[in-house]
């Protein structure tokens, strides 16, 4: 199964670009013909991981977040991707509510949204060298 | 994401307009906070109906909110709120600390 | 004076990636607060390079078109890249009604509508090497 | 991009709405050329109030069917054309082959 389109985008981890984000994926998971409710998910997930690339990966510097996704099929699959400082603890941090900022009003729940919404999300991520979220979206052919 | 206020009583009714995700979070909080103080308000009504996207930075704003007017006894409602964001706060177990109403008038009587 | 904002996209040269690219930028762009004409400008200009990454560029292979956009104060710069065949004649191709591919129904309008939409223009290109389009445009600011 | 056909006596008005690019353009030309044949058309008028969004593959495509009714001795005519649109054509001659009419009634009386 060869993949159908493939795109790649980079942006500064600036918090204005949040919305930047949601809007190139589903730009490009529309193609799919996903519903109303497909894409929100879609775009909830990636906020998600969007967010955390630029408050948690890079904290108050600037670095480069990216975003690959690919279709194959009816599926999307979107990689989320940092060069930041890594994340500790991997399993603890998926749990709901665990939070390494409480000061800045992070709730923890950000993993918890990703996994309800996508259909597959996988974490990788190396102290000092960046984190990649790898998430899957199926979406019901109509 | 806009905001708006309405004082009704000691209540805050605050109406989100817009999307609201850590980027606009960071711009509403304080002026929702300074609005807080000045009117001395007790408690608070999130009007959700302009909602039109909310991941989680939401929930940290709503438990922010909560914590600073909990303290003086008061309690944060919302008002308005669509399948997807429900959907959002149920998972969060904000409904362990938000009231829930059909809408604005039925809050302020009920608060 | 600083770049503000920085984003790099890259996508295949499919056809049905034109629409996708015009929304990125527009969306891009859009947080200069842009008035709809001064957006409508950007698209067109943008559909204009891309389209011929696709058709020119590349012909009947699939490559990567990619864009960068960076924003200055109130003026945006894109630029639209692609490794494909390059352009044989720049100054004979920026002519107006000039195109190597009149059996597909090309007007020779493109680079046209470039120069109309956009406040500047520059090509460079190289034979089998590829084609590089740098555009600005300046918002007024309201 | 959606395309609407409308014959009336040896005109086709042809509505397009959407976006017209180098993509969709590919999609709609061959449609086009089919209902030109099928039904014997003289005249083309498109009508463009729903058109949202047009490059220059959209001049590629009003010269391709003007070039094919011509032979005919058919006549090519655009109505409710907007002012991006409008420059476009202006920019690169199409008003010299094209006629512009207000509404359907009057191209349709006057082709
Ligand atoms: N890209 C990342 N880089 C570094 N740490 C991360 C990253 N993403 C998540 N984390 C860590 O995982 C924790 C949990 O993340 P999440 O569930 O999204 O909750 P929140 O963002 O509300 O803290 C974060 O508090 C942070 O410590
Ligand atoms: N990216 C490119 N790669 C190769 N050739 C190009 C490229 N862009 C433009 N050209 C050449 O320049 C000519 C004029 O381009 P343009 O004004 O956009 O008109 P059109 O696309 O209608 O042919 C094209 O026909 C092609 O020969």
């Amino acid at each position: 199964m060869s993949i159908q389109n493939h795109m790649r985008l980079e942006f500064l981890s600036k918090s204005q670009n949040e919305a930047f984000a949601r809007v190139v994926v589903a730009s490009f998971a529309s193609q799919l013909d996903p519903t109303i409710e497909e894409l929100a998910d879609v775009k909830t997930a990636v906020s998600e991981a969007v967010t955390n690339a630029i408050i948690h990966g890079y904290e108050d510097k600037i670095g480069n977040v990216i975003i690959e996704c690919s279709i194959q099929e009816n599926e999307i699959e979107i990689m989320i991707i940092d060069h930041g400082r890594g994340i500790d603890d991997v399993e603890e941090a998926r749990q709901p509510l665990f939070t390494s900022k409480p000061d800045l009003e992070r709730s923890g729940m950000g993993f918890t949204v990703m996994e309800t919404f996508m259909d597959e999300v996988e974490v990788q991520s190396l102290k000092g060298v960046g984190t990649k979220i790898r998430m899957v979206k199926r979406f019901e052919s109509r | 994401m806009r905001l708006s206020f309405e004082n009704i009583n000691k209540n805050l009714v605050i109406k989100l307009d817009g999307e609201l995700d850590h980027h606009t979070a960071e711009e509403i909080r304080d002026e929702i906070d300074r609005e807080i103080d000045h009117y001395s308000v007790k408690n608070i009504i999130f009007d959700l109906s302009g909602m039109n996207f909310m991941d989680s930075s939401g929930i940290g704003v709503v438990i922010g909110r909560y914590k600073k007017v909990s303290k003086m006894g008061g309690e944060v409602a919302v008002i308005n709120i669509n399948s997807r964001v429900e959907r959002i706060f149920k998972m969060s177990g904000l409904f362990n600390i938000v009231k829930r109403f059909e809408n604005k008038n039925q809050a302020v009587d009920s608060l």
